[in-house]
């Protein structure tokens, strides 16, 4: 095996965390901290997917000169449309739940059903074509048989810049702290002064529009389609649950873990082994660390 | 406040209980003496049944569009016998159960005369024992892995020997000898890769690698380092649905065009290329019987009336139009059989010959199989093909490839099982 | 207070007395086979939701796994009528994915009883060594369901994965005889229809008896506070261990059931969707009503199969509605609406408390 | 037991460390058997914490906790330890709020208490007996068919106590038994104390001073994790270090 | 200040509060003094808005509050300290701390807590889960100072706390009510504090004031006779 097998190799595990990573950093917020379990957040990814899309086809048409500019556009859309339905799903739906988490996974389900449906009857059964901006096509190449993708480099980024950003705002601005307070006890928070539904809302909003910043991403690396959603559903929470809840560092340290073990394995293994080598492999580390990889304890 | 409470009390209250009531009322109007008082008209019904939820959603809803069309046509010059066709749609919702329960109702409480459905090999063979049991007819239009010899399917897809085998063949020869075998964890790509290396070791290729990865997978960096590694002359592709997309883009931004590797996939059609975009896959290649850019008449008519009937947009495939020629072979032997009795539209089905889009076709009368012409194009950047090689006249069907199997399909000659030694 | 309880009782006998009572004389009678078929299936799947209620509605231990032991179960049913249906041959899947001969672990579902034991005692087992390696080590909660949600995917991967020696992604399919009996005729199919019935019946009884019993307190304790409970002198992991270990056979025997209605299985439903539609039922059923959670699973199968026959198109958006309704408005099931009047009362007090008083809470 | 032992809870150079900040830093503690022992102690002086590592709830760093002084209580699991006779309360009431009343007795009742027992249990009519006595005595005899999650805090103050000692244990830990209880359920307890302490050993722990006094032998108090000071409440009381750590100017009222 | 007239309240269908009215004045320390499960904590909890009473009203300086939420009800500064603590567990003490700072006008966290409650100043990088119990009763009643609040509502505020801070709380309320012109509504079981901080006096009783006395008034006796029986 040459070098640049093998450099290729580590930069592809880098790349599948940097994936791994913004997949379930939404979900880090939305289930991680809130213990809504979200079971449309792949749904939630698509809407993002789906925005970029139209905005593409939007440029295609419209703006054809700064075509290449569309993804910056997108990534924004994406953000907030996919935020606002988060809203409408918190507003609507999740704020009954709170008391009871683990029905939110069943409201969730039927949210999830109806969206897939939703894009379906919008956007066709078919998967739709995202073309990427020509900037983000083609690699960075550092020798003959290591090259970096452009795609990749660029999802990296991303991924970088929403966790710095999102752990800034987590702990570093009152309204993550608001949103800690609430999450942990409501009506305490509200009894403290925190009108708890606008702070509820705000961090379901974020979450999903992280979502929606995930399925934007992943239009450069995969497909999208109605039903694309759910193939992300079991390596966001898996991610999530392996960092341990409540512990942003945790999900970037898991996301790091899984992704190794999954590009390692794939590489000596076959895909399909790889993934059930890996899901195998997080279920041992539980077995070690029950609450995850990186947990903050307290006693009551 | 307690006002309002109490009339959305009232409301809901009254909302529940009616969406119990129709839950209820659901199961009783399926009782059999309730089904029977239902009027019956002068029709003949058929069953639709492709998924139209769930991952193959994708791919089926085009194909049922198409023999919804074909119905139409049919219907528009006067049916069947006289009568209309109605459509009775199922969705099997991408479940094989599913599949196998739709296809009992379909059959027994509908009664339809025939069913046009199915894609995937996982869901025929759920609901070829349905078939079997109950004598009904199913009309399969995708090309599959061979291995079956069921008097209940008529299969308009390709066999082995329509598509892949001569895919192979063609590769060998025109392209090199090291195939890296890429498929979904899934019944048609094993199979068809164990034709596939049984071919390569007869003919002179080398696998290099096979490989699988479940269905829906996204993440193709690491197999295209080993393919990398590998260094093939070709990739032959078994990758069914979403994960296409993923493989393309991924190959593509890592800089293996198809004048580096080529890839020949046998799954993906223009149908599925709408959704990938011509220009991750420009130069790449395809095997099928039937592609959108045939120069003919009749594939020119088919063409436009599906466009004017779903969009100017929409493309026609393989599968697409099996599926609308599947019902006019059934109208045909309808005919001619004068009526539609499942055994005697099977007799009269034998050696039916037919003017397709894709060319002359005719049914096997020994395998139930449709002669077909294999082809070969290469994807342009609209996403269609240049057609760049074809065998010239329709192949027989041959299910059983005797690289790999002993076994020949002949309901003439072994009327019991179909099955018989070479 | 007594005179209530016994009226409660007695409403209770007269229903569960209708609804055996119907499954037994009213349905054979009135359905076609087709639908008749239909509704032994969706009883099978009642016996799951069963399961459900005591693992999850009494115990807390939600399980996205049930497709696994439900799986397990099937295949080990399937396993034997392939066998049966393939002769002396070789099982046709087996044969074209190059197998020469049968694999040493299919040899023994040659015999019936065997067969039927492995039923019970694979999903038994698995069961027990998920319960070990996971409560032992005290995960739970919402980590325990994502765990079994991860290992169904393991399964649907391998299952997937060894073609030749499960079917592959179509599974194993195509059976004709059971003990010599063609299995499909009107005959069998009825007996299979009245042998499921028993089973449900069965499995109620002994599921009611278990959560009657002090082991269901216990049950219930742990729901509640499971750390508590060990300062009582209970070691809960055990009790977990097996009430997921009944849970599992429940799956298992359903699995079974299920087989010889539908006529085939396959890994689909190892998959994560079929497994989280499992809890679905018992949540809309009522997952702390064993009852409950088995009409649950009736009713929303049954609607499921009247809308996708009814609106294939759109069908989706009823079904997910349907769940978010009964979650938002009925946490407790649809039996609340059945239950007593004080129940009914309270329910529409969480409906008031849900759409007014949100900060109210009870602790 | 050997005629020898004199200690049921016998702790030597205990520690515990959190994150590096010891809650009990080689404290050295001995009950003998029968005796009820109070401890008090300032906030956060490591009395619950105490009480945690001796029913299995926190693991050591280092030390000895024997119980008979030669059960090695570190090695056991809670449900073990709890199996041997050790029942405790904890400072925030925790109770099954989702069975009744009575079903939180019945379920702590001290019958065999493996699954499989739990399976086939029966209560005899004599035990039956005994936990309406216990209902009657806390008082909760009309509650008993009330789900225990609708109880008061004080309600359910009672209702853990009663479930202890329905257990029967031969050491009875207690972590502020009176907190949030009114006058007249402290006097109850008191007597409620008094009346099941011969023939077992208890330690409670407790800042209401009056209550202290009106059971307590002999007193012990923690601060910073170690023993400050031991003896009689007298002595206690007159003790300067006690007075500046922990009563101020606090005085029982002698009467 | 606060008057409360005639205010109900329940718990899905239980009567709890059955028509109870108050008058809190300025600088004035009212108590309610009651036996377990009277209604004192569900009095208060309909106080600050976390329970919605079915009946009766609530005004704050002549504005009508009763249906506020809590928030609001905070944001015109009524604090909270409520029984059993409810301290944030995973976060720090001093996050604890600045979560109150939302409702008042403040930036950061004033420095006279500390001087209460020297305590907290060594563990404001704790989490607030594991303080010991009496140390996040004093985090708790800490974290309803920092909102600044012109009245605070104290739910049994010695429960825990060992007998030295007892007294400083005493004394604690006694300068804030002189000093700050704080009001304060306290529930207590303990009537030596009661009378140490107090200057009038309820008794409830079955969710319903049975008896009422001004500090001068107070007979002791008759006081401690209804919290014995
Ligand atoms: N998990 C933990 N992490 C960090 N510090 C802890 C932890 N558990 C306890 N402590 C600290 O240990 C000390 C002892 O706590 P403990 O609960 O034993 O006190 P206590 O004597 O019971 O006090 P109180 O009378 O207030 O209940 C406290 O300072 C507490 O903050
Ligand atoms: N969530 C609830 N649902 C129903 N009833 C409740 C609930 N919480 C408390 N109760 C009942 O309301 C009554 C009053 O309870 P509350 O907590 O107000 O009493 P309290 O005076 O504060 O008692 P304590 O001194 O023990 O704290 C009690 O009888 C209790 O059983
Ligand atoms: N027949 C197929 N492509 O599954
Ligand atoms: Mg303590
Ligand atoms: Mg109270």
């Amino acid at each position: 095996m040459d070098v640049g097998i093998i450099a290729t190799q580590a930069f592809n595990g880098l790349s599948l965390f940097s994936i791994l990573l913004l997949m379930a950093l939404g979900l880090a917020i939305v289930f991680g901290l809130m213990g809504v379990i979200n079971l449309a957040h792949g749904e939630f990814m698509m809407i993002g997917a789906y925005v970029t899309y139209v905005t593409q086809l939007f440029f295609a048409h419209h703006l054809k000169f700064i075509f290449n500019f569309y993804i910056f556009v997108a990534l924004i859309l994406s953000f907030f449309l996919t935020a606002f339905i988060g809203l409408l799903a918190e507003r609507f739906l999740i704020q009954y739940l709170y008391k009871r988490p683990l029905d939110t996974l069943l409201a969730t389900w039927g949210l999830s059903l109806i969206l897939q449906q939703s894009f379906r009857n919008i956007f066709g059964a078919n998967n739709v074509n995202v073309d990427m901006p020509s900037w983000l096509i083609g690699s960075l190449n550092i020798s003959t048989d290591f090259s970096l993708p452009y795609n990749r480099l660029f999802i990296f980024f991303l991924s970088v810049l929403c966790v710095i950003g999102i752990f800034l705002f987590l702990f570093k601005t009152r309204w993550g702290l608001k949103i800690r307070a609430v999450t942990q006890n409501r009506n305490m928070s509200s009894a403290l002064g925190i009108n708890v539904r606008r702070v509820d809302s705000l961090a379901f909003a974020i979450g999903s529009g992280l979502a929606g910043i995930a399925g934007c991403a992943l239009t450069m690396i995969g497909s999208v389609g109605p039903s694309t959603g759910q193939n992300y559903i079991v390596d966001s929470f898996m991610v999530v649950i392996l960092g341990g809840i409540q512990s942003l560092i945790g999900t970037i340290l898991s996301a790091f873990t899984i992704a190794e073990i999954q590009s390692i394995g794939e590489f000596f293994s076959s895909s399909s082994m790889a993934k059930a080598i890996t899901l195998i492999a997080i279920i041992v580390l539980l077995q070690i660390r029950p609450k995850g990889l990186f947990i903050i304890r307290v006693r009551s | 406040m307690s006002d309002k409470s109490l009339s959305r009390r009232k409301f809901l209250k009254k909302a529940i209980g009616t969406g119990v009531g129709v839950m209820g009322l659901s199961l009783f109007s399926e009782m059999s003496w309730i089904n029977d008082v239902w009027a019956k008209e002068d029709v003949i019904k058929v069953g639709i049944l492709h998924s139209f939820s769930g991952t193959m959603a994708i791919s089926e809803v085009s194909v049922a569009q198409a023999e919804l069309m074909a119905i139409e046509e049919i219907n528009k010059n006067g049916g069947v016998l006289g009568k209309k066709i109605v459509p009775v749609i199922e969705d099997g919702a991408s479940d094989w159960p599913t599949f196998a329960e739709k296809a009992k109702k379909l059959l027994l409480k509908d009664k339809v005369a025939t069913v046009f459905g199915c894609w995937t090999s996982a869901s025929r063979k759920a609901v070829l024992p349905v078939f079997e049991r109950y004598n009904g007819l199913l009309w399969y239009p995708v090309q599959y892995e061979g291995m079956e010899c069921s008097r209940n399917i008529f299969y308009i897809g390709a066999a082995p020997n329509q598509q892949i085998m001569p895919a192979v063949s063609w590769l060998l020869k025109n392209v090199g000898k090291r195939f890296y075998l890429l498929g979904s964890d899934y019944v048609f790509p094993r199979t068809a890769n164990l034709i596939i290396k049984a071919q390569l070791k007869h003919e002179g290729g080398i696998t290099v690698a096979e490989e699988y990865v479940p269905l829906g997978h996204m993440e193709f960096s690491t197999i295209i380092n080993k393919i990398k590694a590998k260094k093939p002359d070709v990739i032959f592709n078994t990758i069914n649905g979403d994960s296409n997309v993923a493989f393309f883009k991924q190959l593509k931004s890592v800089g293996i065009t198809a004048n580096v590797i080529p890839v020949m996939s046998v799954s993906i059609a223009e149908d599925e290329l709408r959704g990938i975009g011509g220009e991750l896959v420009e130069g790449h290649l395809c095997a099928w019987n039937y592609f959108q850019t045939l120069d003919n008449s009749i594939n020119k008519k088919f063409v436009a009336n599906f466009k004017k009937k779903y969009g100017e947009n929409r493309v026609t495939d393989d599968p697409i139009e099996a599926g609308y020629i599947a019902v006019y072979l059934w109208a045909k032997a309808v005919e001619k059989a004068g009526k539609t009795d499942v055994d005697a539209v099977r007799e009269a089905a034998r050696n039916l010959e037919m003017d397709a889009p894709e060319g002359h076709v005719k049914i096997d009368a020994e395998n139930q199989h449709l002669w077909k012409t294999p082809r070969i194009g290469k994807i342009r950047a609209d996403g269609l093909f240049d057609i760049i090689w074809d065998a010239k006249t329709p192949v027989k069907p041959d299910p059983f490839p005797a690289l790999v199997s002993n076994k020949v399909c002949n309901w003439l000659k072994y009327p019991k099982t179909g099955i018989g030694r070479r | 207070m007594g005179k209530s309880l016994v009226n409660k009782d007695l409403k209770s006998l007269v229903f569960y007395i209708l609804f055996f009572g119907s499954l037994l004389f009213f349905f054979p009678f009135v359905l076609s086979d087709f639908r008749l078929n239909l509704l032994g299936k969706f009883l099978s799947f009642a016996i799951v939701a069963m399961g459900i209620a005591l693992a999850w509605g009494y115990t807390g231990i939600l399980s996205l796994g049930q497709g696994i032991f439900f799986g397990l179960g099937a295949y080990a049913m399937a396993m034997y009528l392939k066998l049966e249906a393939s002769g002396p041959d070789l099982p046709d899947f087996m044969f074209w994915n190059g197998l020469t001969s049968l694999p040493w672990f299919w040899k023994p579902f040659k015999s019936a009883p065997f067969a039927f034991l492995m039923v019970i005692i694979v999903p038994l087992l698995l069961a027990l060594i998920v319960g070990f390696v996971t409560f032992r080590r005290r995960i739970s909660g919402v980590y325990f369901s994502l765990i079994s949600q991860a290992l169904t995917l393991v399964f649907f991967i391998l299952f997937v994965g060894q073609q030749g020696y499960t079917g592959g992604t179509n599974g194993i399919t195509d059976f004709s005889t059971i003990f010599g009996y063609q299995l499909f005729s009107k005959t069998t199919q009825h007996l299979i229809y009245y042998i499921t019935v028993f089973v449900l019946f069965l499995l109620f009884l002994f599921g009611s008896w278990l959560v009657k019993s002090q082991f269901g307190k216990i049950l219930v304790a742990i729901r509640d506070k499971e750390d508590r409970i060990r300062f009582s002198g209970y070691n809960p992991d055990n009790f977990k261990m097996l009430i997921f270990a009944i849970s599992a056979v429940y799956a298992g025997i359903a699995g079974a059931l299920f087989v010889l209605q539908e006529g085939l299985i396959s890994p689909s439903i190892f998959g994560v969707v079929p497994s989280i539609e499992m809890v679905i039922w018992a949540a809309i059923g009522g997952r702390t009503s064993l009852l409950g959670a088995a009409i649950g699973a009736l009713l929303v199968n049954t609607a499921k199969t009247f809308l996708s026959e009814n609106f294939p198109e759109i069908w989706l958006y009823f079904l997910g509605i349907l769940f978010i309704i009964v979650v938002r408005f009925l946490p407790e099931g649809l039996v609340s609406l059945f239950n007593r009047k004080s129940s009914f009362s309270n329910l529409i007090n969480k409906i008031k408390l849900s759409l007014g008083a949100k900060y109210v809470r009870t602790s | 037991m050997s005629e020898l032992v004199k200690h049921i809870l016998y702790i030597e150079d205990l520690t515990v460390s959190f994150d590096g900040f010891k809650a009990l830093d080689g404290l050295n503690f001995y009950v003998e058997i029968n005796e009820l022992r109070v401890v008090i102690g300032p906030n956060g002086a490591g009395k619950s914490t105490l009480l945690d590592v001796i029913c299995g709830k926190t693991r050591p760093e280092k030390g000895e906790v024997l119980f008979y002084e030669k059960i090695d209580l570190k090695k056991l699991k809670e449900h073990e330890i709890a199996r041997l006779g050790i029942g405790r309360k904890f400072q925030t009431p925790s109770i099954y709020e989702d069975l009744t009343v009575l079903e939180n007795l019945t379920i702590s009742y001290p019958k065999k208490k493996t699954v499989f027992s739990a399976l086939f249990f029966k209560l005899s009519p004599m035990d039956k007996e005994k936990i309406e006595e216990m209902l009657h005595f806390v008082g909760l005899i009309d509650k008993r068919h009330l789900k225990a999650g609708l109880l008061s805090h004080g309600e359910k103050q009672w209702l853990e106590i009663a479930m202890i000692l329905i257990q029967n244990p031969k050491l009875v830990l207690l972590d502020e038994p009176v907190a949030g209880m009114s006058a007249k359920e402290r006097e109850k307890t008191v007597s409620l104390l008094k009346k099941i302490a011969p023939g077992r050993s208890m330690v409670v722990i407790e800042h209401d001073m009056e209550f202290v006094k009106n059971i307590a032998q002999r007193v012990t108090v923690l601060h910073q994790g170690k023993v400050l000071c031991e003896g009689n409440i007298e002595r206690i009381q007159n003790d300067p270090k006690v007075q500046e750590v922990y009563l101020g100017g606090y005085k029982v009222a002698t009467n | 200040m606060l008057q409360i007239k005639n205010l109900h309240a329940y718990y899905g269908e239980s009567h709890i509060i059955k028509g109870v009215s108050l008058e809190l004045n300025k600088k004035e320390t009212v108590c309610i003094l009651g036996r377990n499960g009277m209604g004192k904590t569900t009095f208060m909890k309909a106080v600050i808005g976390l329970l919605k009473p079915k009946e009766g009203q609530i005004f704050l300086e002549n504005e009508d509050i009763t249906m506020f939420e809590p928030f609001e009800k905070v944001k015109r500064k009524i604090a909270y300290v409520p029984q059993g603590r409810e301290i944030f567990p995973y976060l720090t003490v001093q996050e604890n701390l600045e979560v109150a700072l939302e409702a008042s006008n403040k930036k950061v966290i004033p420095d006279f807590i500390f001087e209460l409650f020297p305590v907290l100043k060594d563990m404001l990088n704790r989490k607030g889960g594991n303080l010991s119990g009496g140390q996040q009763q004093q985090l708790a009643i800490a974290r309803a100072l920092v909102s600044d609040p012109k009245i605070i509502l104290l739910d049994e505020p010695t429960e825990g706390i060992q007998p030295s801070i007892i007294e400083e709380i005493a004394k604690v309320l006694n300068i804030l009510k002189k000093e700050k012109g704080i009001s304060i509504l306290l529930t207590e079981q303990v009537l030596n504090f009661a009378l140490e901080t107090s200057d009038r006096f309820y008794i409830i009783e079955k969710g319903q004031f049975v008896h009422e006395t001004t500090k001068e008034q107070a007979d002791v006796q008759k006081l401690k006779a209804f919290l014995t029986f």
